[in-house]
């Protein structure tokens, strides 16, 4: 257990990992669009944990700022993503990506 | 710049000048600009008058020689050769002023001819800027001052001579005819080519004068036959130009081209060019090269004789004779009978052009008839034209008292001295030929003179053929059917009455029995060999005997580019002092005891060659007379019993048909070959290659039947059935995808981990 | 001044990009002066060009300047390989008297080409993109003096041109562009291999690093001693140099590489088919006087004969089989290969004259067959076909248009006085002039025959005579009485318009033009031929040795 | 860091984070996994707290939770009726994505747990950032600063293009 009490590196990585993990699944096995961008923003989040641990472990300021720079990716994706998503609805009435197969063969 | 230099390049320009602006203008401008294309020639012709008038009348210099050039081309220093430039130059000497002043002559006389007999014509402008270029190119020809720019002109009148064949490109006979024309020139011209590449390739120089003091220096590095290649391959050039057998059949299907065409390019100057050009390349020459040539022209000169006797068309039997006087010509230099031959070249210029002119005559007054089994009595509608005519038959003939009988006896005496120089018997064959040509000439002459001028009118003999008219060029408007035949105007009477003019003797010399007491013969003496002094003599004395010469050269050898005038040293000084004291033209000493033998001999056999020629003369005008006039042998009945005699010559030998059947079929032939093979044995190859990729790919023949397209096609299939396999996992959901894509992730930790673990 | 010629089109292509397709007549302007800026900075190279700097390889001391022209040389890449040391790819350009003529070409084939795509409809915006793209590859290669470079441009070219051909061409079009691709990948798999092997055994005098300098690669004395390709490894040096030989053979293309060049020519679009013999062949020949040769000079004097003998072949091989086609289009394209050939017979005579003639050849080929393919464009417009016995008696019907015929069919045919017989007269003068080639300069020059007669033959069917009953186009009368032509859905003008003399009437004055005074041209490269001849001589290896 | 309730605290926020991230995930209601969002965005900025990224923290607050999370209800309502039964978002690739999502979880920890050698410095990060974040904003980041803004910009632009009314129509007409 003296690890457990110890909050290392690799209690953040592990909460990462899980984030990252849950994103993926979502980003892999959900019909909605809409949770699959939500997948994505998880992922996004893990990412920052990540780079915000191993930048104070490493005592630089790199981590900190790709996480900023992260964050603001994040929101012009979301944006832009949610733009195309209602698209999509518009024409194919549904937010079902299993739907939207137009480039099948 | 030496004046002379300046208005031999203002005559070489100024036809030029005229086609340029009439192939622009002619459109624009009122009667589409024939003024413009007679005004400059008149101009062209009065400089070439001056400048025959300076250079051969006024001052006479046997030696006389101007040269101009820059530099064309410029190589820098070329590794293994050192600084390497070509030249561009022209060159006045007496011969070049005289070609100069006849060929303008006649294309000022052509071109005021043509005013008459192209009018109305869709493309009359055209035709004056054609005219223009091929004089230019003539011109080009006349004064180029080495091998590269005379062929580069070669090739141009080759070109103007094209256009103009095929001047009614409408008539599919007239394209047939230009494209053979052109065809059967490159065929010579490739030789002539060889030729000069064999000199360049040994002194890097295209300079006639270069080649000539390296040759006489003996540097030529291969062997002899090599040198004589040479000389023959130069020769195929004028093969082709001045239609020598085997290379003759394009010149009677040249008649297609306009009638002052005709006269201009293919009896008077274009023709002559070849004969020209082997004058200008004379002394290069081996003895070996002379004989073939001696032969070639020989047996032209015989053959194209005795077609001629059965042709109908009046332009084909003029064609055919012109083949036959360019025979002599080349025989005549093959005998070394240099100034002789270019003698016959000026004095034939003349009477053959005054033949064609006044048949041009004929057949315009005619509406375009050309065949002289429907014509006759026209002496009496067409005095002007009957008269010059019968004048120019007789020169051509050779009957005493014309120039033709002057240049040809000249060239015959020669062909008889060679024969006796060079002894075997089969050498006499060369002047036998000759002699047996002067009478078929005069008989075939006879024939035609006889048809066209005297008896009836035949005209409504001629059977009814709707097809008949030869008038497809711009007459249409106007066709009219048969009345009165008229002498034609003033602007096509002119230039036959110049050139009838021009065919009596007392032009060329007091002395209506030798054309040695002429100025001509005097003025344009046979010139030192080159090769004869290298083979004949020590290398020490050719060197000596050409001593002033290369010593002169020296000082040009770091010559620059720039524009500079060359007084130059004579060829041979002592020949010229002899010549201009001597009494004839051919006595004076030569370096060469070949050359020498031969002229001594030649002039010896004057009398002799007088003597046969005119007895043949008189068989062949006898003989015509005795089967035309009086009758006594019917032409029709003769013909039938010599049927295969008669059939050769009015087949020419059937020429046509043999290279129809060899070389053109050939070529199709081969052409279909190399492509069946292009489409199916080298696509085939990629296709075997494709077959070998696939047995490799998959050892299972069962593919067989997708790689018979070749290895392209087999890869697009391969691409395709892969493309089908995979695009089953090409379901278009993204999810689908990326489970993929991290599936391949998850696969590389597992690699990952067992290289750890291991 | 280099970059800027070369990216110039690119420029312009993203220019265009942000152009919306809907505005045609804006892209094509946009392309257009982009061409004409490239020309215009083309001639002021040209003017500012010295010719007395020879080029080839670097001056004395190991630089390229003082021999090269416009240099511009920078690191580009730069890649730690480890163990390997590391891969240094330099963005280095630079002209001698071998390129500056092709500059010239190719600026002037670009824009005579956006002038003849003014007629595309089809997806205009893609098509100039491409062609923009197209441009600059071509002008890179040519100015390119890091072989990577020259490696990047080579195979750029490839893409747009594949897509140019396969999108906008004829029918079989996609059968054509598959098989160009395929070819001339194939040749340049082998490039690459033999690029790399290069790299390993040059050093350069002046860093000691391994470089993909060709400056370097041209001078024998920069090879590693025990390296690939060093001077004794003499089995690798021969199959390299003929790896190369193979992949720009490809190109030129030489007989037995050569079917894909006409099915191409057939389907490809004129524009297309006018850069692509206009500038695309010249890279191949352009390559051997530039890589192939100079980097293996004793395998290049040992194979003299070979490719003499393969010069020969396609000089006469390519006339017969012009002599058989029926599609004009065709025709042309094995006339191509037939004047390819003089420039290969050129090469092979290894002197000045014969390279220089095979140099002069490639610029004279590149107008003259831009013209060919435009005439051949002109009258495919009008009656959309190419087949010759659909035609006949033109001529009288077309004067203007006939009359640029004639000259480009008679440039083409090497008639003096155009520029095409200067070029091969003066590849026949080298090869006769050298030993090894004399024989088969005698027999190429049937090859001046055969072309003289197709050209010909194609012309009197075409052009003279009368109209054929089966003609592409319907005779009537007109009403001042003359018969005129009418093709069955063609709007536009009859005789030949602005235009299309626009784009010919420049190329005609130019053949004319150099062929009555070469040395604007010819007096570039003469310097630079001269050194190229001596940097092959057996005599220079002789003493390197 | 051994100090015991900071170590609870930590672990109570990664609690909330892991599981409000599972629930988002798992949930079939589309509803709920946003709301969801919303705690698993707080957690982790709570985490960054504890990460000495105080400004980053902050940040993360209000663009996601104010930002990027408003969006997303947006835009499930403008796709969704409000609670519609229907609105429950089906599954696809069951199997392999839980195969996947446990392979590659394993892997990552079994990966954390198993190097020793992350070689964290002697010096850590401590205490607040803000003005080192303003500092290298405006010096060694300014140009990736000023592209991100323009990244932004064009986001804004396509977004609001792109979900523009008859946007699809629209483009069809011009062609």
């Amino acid at each position: 257990m003296e690890q457990l009490a110890e909050i290392g590196l690799n209690h953040y990585l592990s909460i990462s990992a899980i984030l990252f993990s849950l994103g993926l699944f979502a980003v892999m096995t959900r019909r909605n669009a809409i949770v699959i961008l939500m997948g994505v923003e998880l992922i996004l989040n893990a990412a920052n944990i990540n780079f915000l641990a191993f930048s104070k472990w490493n005592g630089g300021m790199e981590g900190v700022m790709f996480s900023l720079f992260v964050i603001v990716l994040a929101a012009a994706e979301a944006a832009v993503a949610l733009a195309i998503i209602i698209n999509i609805y518009k024409i194919f009435s549904s937010v079902d990506v299993s739907s939207v197969d137009a480039m099948k063969e | 710049m030496h004046s002379l230099i300046q208005l031999s390049i203002a005559v070489l320009l100024l036809p030029l000048l005229s086609f340029v602006f009439l192939i622009f203008f002619n459109r624009r401008l009122p009667r589409m600009g024939d003024f413009v294309g007679v005004g400059m020639l008149g101009l062209t012709f009065g400089i070439s008058a001056y400048i025959f008038w300076t250079v051969i009348v006024q001052h006479y210099d046997p030696a006389f020689r101007l040269a101009w050039d820059f530099t064309w081309l410029d190589f820098g220093n070329v590794p293994g050769v050192g600084p390497l430039q070509i030249k561009m130059g022209i060159v006045v000497d007496n011969l070049t002023a005289i070609m100069l002043a006849m060929v303008t002559l006649i294309s000022f006389l052509v071109h005021l001819y043509s005013t008459g007999y192209m009018k109305g014509d869709k493309y009359y402008g055209r035709f004056f800027a054609y005219l223009g270029i091929f004089t230019f190119s003539m011109l080009g020809i006349v004064l180029s001052d080495n091998l590269f720019s005379i062929y580069i002109f070669w090739e141009l009148v080759g070109l103007s001579s094209y256009l103009l064949i095929g001047f009614f490109f409408e008539k599919d006979s007239a394209a047939d005819a230009q494209k053979k024309a052109f065809l059967a020139n490159r065929v010579g011209d490739i030789g002539m080519w060889l030729g000069i590449l064999i000199l360049y390739s040994q002194f890097h120089t295209f300079s006639y004068r270069e080649i000539f003091e390296h040759l006489a220096a003996g540097e030529f590095g291969l062997s002899n036959a090599w040198l004589t290649a040479a000389g023959i391959l130069l020769f195929m050039g004028c093969v082709g130009k001045s239609a020598q057998f085997p290379l003759h059949v394009w010149l009677p299907d040249a008649m297609e081209g306009p009638t002052p065409v005709s006269a201009l390019i293919h009896a008077a100057t274009m023709v002559a060019a070849g004969v020209y050009f082997v004058a200008r390349i004379f002394v290069l020459l081996t003895p070996d090269a002379l004989h073939v040539i001696a032969f070639i022209g020989a047996f032209t000169a015989f053959m194209a004789a005795t077609i001629a006797i059965t042709q109908q068309d009046i332009k084909r039997v003029l064609a055919y004779s012109t083949v036959s006087q360019l025979g002599y010509m080349v025989l005549g230099l093959g005998v070394g009978a240099y100034s002789a031959a270019l003698f016959h070249l000026v004095t034939h210029a003349f009477f053959k052009a005054c033949l064609f002119l006044g048949s041009g005559a004929i057949i315009h007054a005619m509406h375009h008839e050309q065949d002289m089994r429907w014509m006759g009595g026209l002496r009496k509608n067409m005095p002007w034209t009957f008269v010059t005519f019968v004048i120019a038959t007789l020169a051509l003939a050779g009957l005493p008292l014309t120039s033709g009988f002057m240049s040809k006896d000249a060239i015959l005496a020669g062909s008889l001295g060679f024969a006796e120089t060079e002894g075997s018997w089969y050498f006499y064959l060369v002047p036998v030929l000759g002699f047996f040509s002067a009478m078929l000439t005069a008989f075939y002459m006879g024939r035609q003179i006889w048809l066209v001028f005297f008896g009836e009118s035949r005209t409504h003999l001629k059977p009814a053929d709707p097809h008949a008219h030869h008038g497809a060029h711009g007459h249409d408007g106007h066709e009219e059917e048969h009345h009165g035949v008229h002498e034609v105007a003033w602007n096509m009477r002119l230039p036959l009455v110049v050139l009838a003019t021009l065919s009596v003797f007392i032009v060329y010399s007091p002395d209506p029995l030798d054309g040695g007491k002429g100025w001509f013969m005097k003025m344009i003496p046979t010139p030192a060999t080159v090769v004869g002094a290298v083979h004949a003599v020590e290398p020490e004395a050719a060197a000596a005997a050409m001593g002033p010469l290369v010593a002169e050269a020296s000082p040009l050898e770091g010559h620059d580019a720039e524009a500079a005038l060359h007084a130059e040293t004579p060829m041979h000084p002592e020949a010229a002092h002899a010549e201009a004291s001597g009494e004839h033209g051919e006595s004076h000493a030569f370096a060469d005891p070949r050359q020498a033998e031969i002229a001594h001999l030649s002039h010896a056999a004057h009398n002799r060659a007088i003597q046969i020629s005119s007895i043949m003369v008189v068989l062949g005008i006898g003989l015509a007379l005795i089967v035309y006039v009086f009758r006594f042998i019917d032409p029709d009945g003769t013909a039938e019993a010599i049927r295969p005699l008669y059939l050769l010559s009015f087949n020419k030998w059937y020429w046509d048909e043999i290279y129809q059947a060899t070389f053109i079929k050939g070529s199709m032939l081969i052409a279909a070959i190399f492509s069946w093979f292009d489409r199916n044995i080298i696509d085939g190859m990629v296709n075997g290659v494709a077959t070998l990729t696939r047995k490799f790919a998959f050892f299972n023949g069962s593919f067989d039947k997708y790689a018979v397209d070749g290895m392209v096609n087999f890869t697009a299939f391969f691409v395709n059935t892969s493309g089908g396999v995979l695009r089953k996992l090409q379901t278009g959901k993204v999810q689908t995808y990326v489970v993929m894509a991290l599936l391949a992730v998850f696969g590389y930790f597992v690699y990952y981990f067992a290289q750890l673990v291991s | 001044m280099l970059s800027l010629i070369v990216f110039l089109p690119v420029i312009a292509g993203l220019v265009i990009l942000a152009v919306p397709s809907s505005q045609k007549q804006i892209i094509r302007i946009v392309s257009l002066l982009a061409a004409v800026a490239q020309m215009v900075l083309a001639v002021m190279i040209w003017r500012a060009y010295d010719p007395s700097m020879a080029g080839i390889t670097a001056a004395a001391g190991g630089s390229p300047e003082g021999s090269f022209q416009f240099i511009e040389r920078l690191p580009w890449i730069t890649l730690d390989l480890g163990s390997m040391g590391s891969m240094n790819i330099e963005y280095f350009l630079g002209v001698d008297g071998l390129s500056i003529t092709m500059v010239i070409l190719t600026a002037l084939v670009s824009t005579i080409g956006v002038l003849s795509s003014w007629t595309i409809q089809k997806q205009v915006k893609g098509y100039f993109l491409l062609y923009n793209l197209l441009a600059t590859a071509m002008m890179g290669c040519f100015v390119a003096l890091d072989f990577f470079l020259f490696y990047v441009f080579w195979e750029l070219m490839l893409l747009p041109m594949y897509f140019l051909i396969g999108m906008w061409g004829g029918p079989n079009r996609e059968y054509a562009a598959i098989k160009f691709f395929l070819y001339t990948l194939f040749g340049s798999v082998f490039m690459l291999l033999v690029m790399i092997a290069l790299y390993f055994s040059v050093l350069d005098p002046l860093t000691g690093n391994h470089t993909f300098s060709l400056v370097a690669m041209a001078d024998q004395a920069n090879y590693v001693k025990d390296s690939i390709l060093g001077p004794d490894n003499t089995m690798w040096r021969y199959v390299a140099f003929i790896v190369l030989f193979v992949g720009f053979a490809i190109k030129v293309p030489m007989f037995p590489f050569h079917t894909w060049l006409p099915d191409a020519h057939v389907e490809a679009p004129t524009p297309i088919s006018v850069i692509l013999a206009g500038v695309l062949l010249k890279l191949g020949t352009y390559g051997m006087m530039r890589i192939n040769f100079p980097l293996f000079p004793e395998v290049f004097q040992a194979s003299l004969y070979v490719i003499g003998v393969l010069g020969a072949i396609n000089i006469i091989y390519g006339a017969f089989c012009a002599l058989a086609q029926k599609d004009l289009k065709k025709m042309v394209a094995y006339s191509s290969i037939s004047h390819m050939g003089y420039v290969l017979l050129g090469l092979a005579a290894a002197n000045s004259e014969g390279m220089t003639g095979a140099l002069y050849q490639m610029f004279n080929h590149g107008t003259i067959t831009a013209m060919l393919f435009l005439l051949v464009g002109v009258i495919y417009d009008r009656a959309h076909t190419r087949q010759i016995e659909k035609f006949g008696g033109l001529a009288s019907y077309m004067p203007v248009y006939a009359g640029v015929v004639m000259i480009a069919w008679f440039a083409s045919l090497g008639l003096p006085g155009l520029s095409g017989f200067i070029s091969e007269a003066f590849v026949f003068v080298g090869a006769f002039s050298a030993e090894v080639t004399r024989p088969i300069a005698m027999v190429s020059v049937l090859g001046i025959v055969f072309g003289a007669a197709y050209l010909l033959w194609s012309l009197q069917r075409m052009f003279l005579g009368k109209r054929r009953e089966d003609a592409a186009y319907d005779l009537e009368i007109g009403e001042d009485g003359h018969e005129h032509i009418h093709f069955h859905d063609w709007k536009g003008k009859l005789d030949l318009d602005g235009r299309e003399l626009a784009m010919l009437v420049p190329l005609a004055v130019i053949v004319i033009f150099l062929g009555i005074y070469p040395m604007p041209i010819m007096g570039l490269m003469t310097t630079s031929i001269n050194k190229l001849v001596q940097v092959l001589s057996p005599v220079a290896m002789a003493t390197l040795n | 860091m051994s100090n015991p309730t900071y170590t609870a605290i930590f672990y109570l926020f990664a609690a909330i984070t892991v599981i409000s991230a599972a629930f988002v995930v798992f949930s079939r209601n589309i509803i709920y996994s946003a709301f969801s969002l919303l705690f698993t965005f707080f957690g982790a900025a709570a985490l960054y707290v504890f990460l000495s990224a105080d400004f980053i923290a902050v940040t993360q607050v209000v663009v996601y939770v104010g930002g990027i999370l408003v969006l997303l209800l947006f835009g499930v309502m403008f796709t969704h009726r409000v609670m519609d039964t229907g609105l429950r978002a089906d599954v696809l690739n069951l199997v392999p994505g839980l195969l996947l999502f446990v392979g590659i979880l394993g892997g990552l920890l079994y990966t954390f747990y198993t190097t020793n050698g992350w070689m964290p410095s002697e010096t850590m990060l401590e205490g607040s950032v803000v003005e080192r974040i303003g500092f290298e904003t405006m010096s060694r980041y300014v140009l990736p600063f000023e592209m991100a803004s323009i990244l932004l910009l064009a986001a804004l632009i396509g977004a609001a293009f792109l979900a523009r009314h008859d946007a699809g129509n629209g483009r069809a007409d011009n062609e």
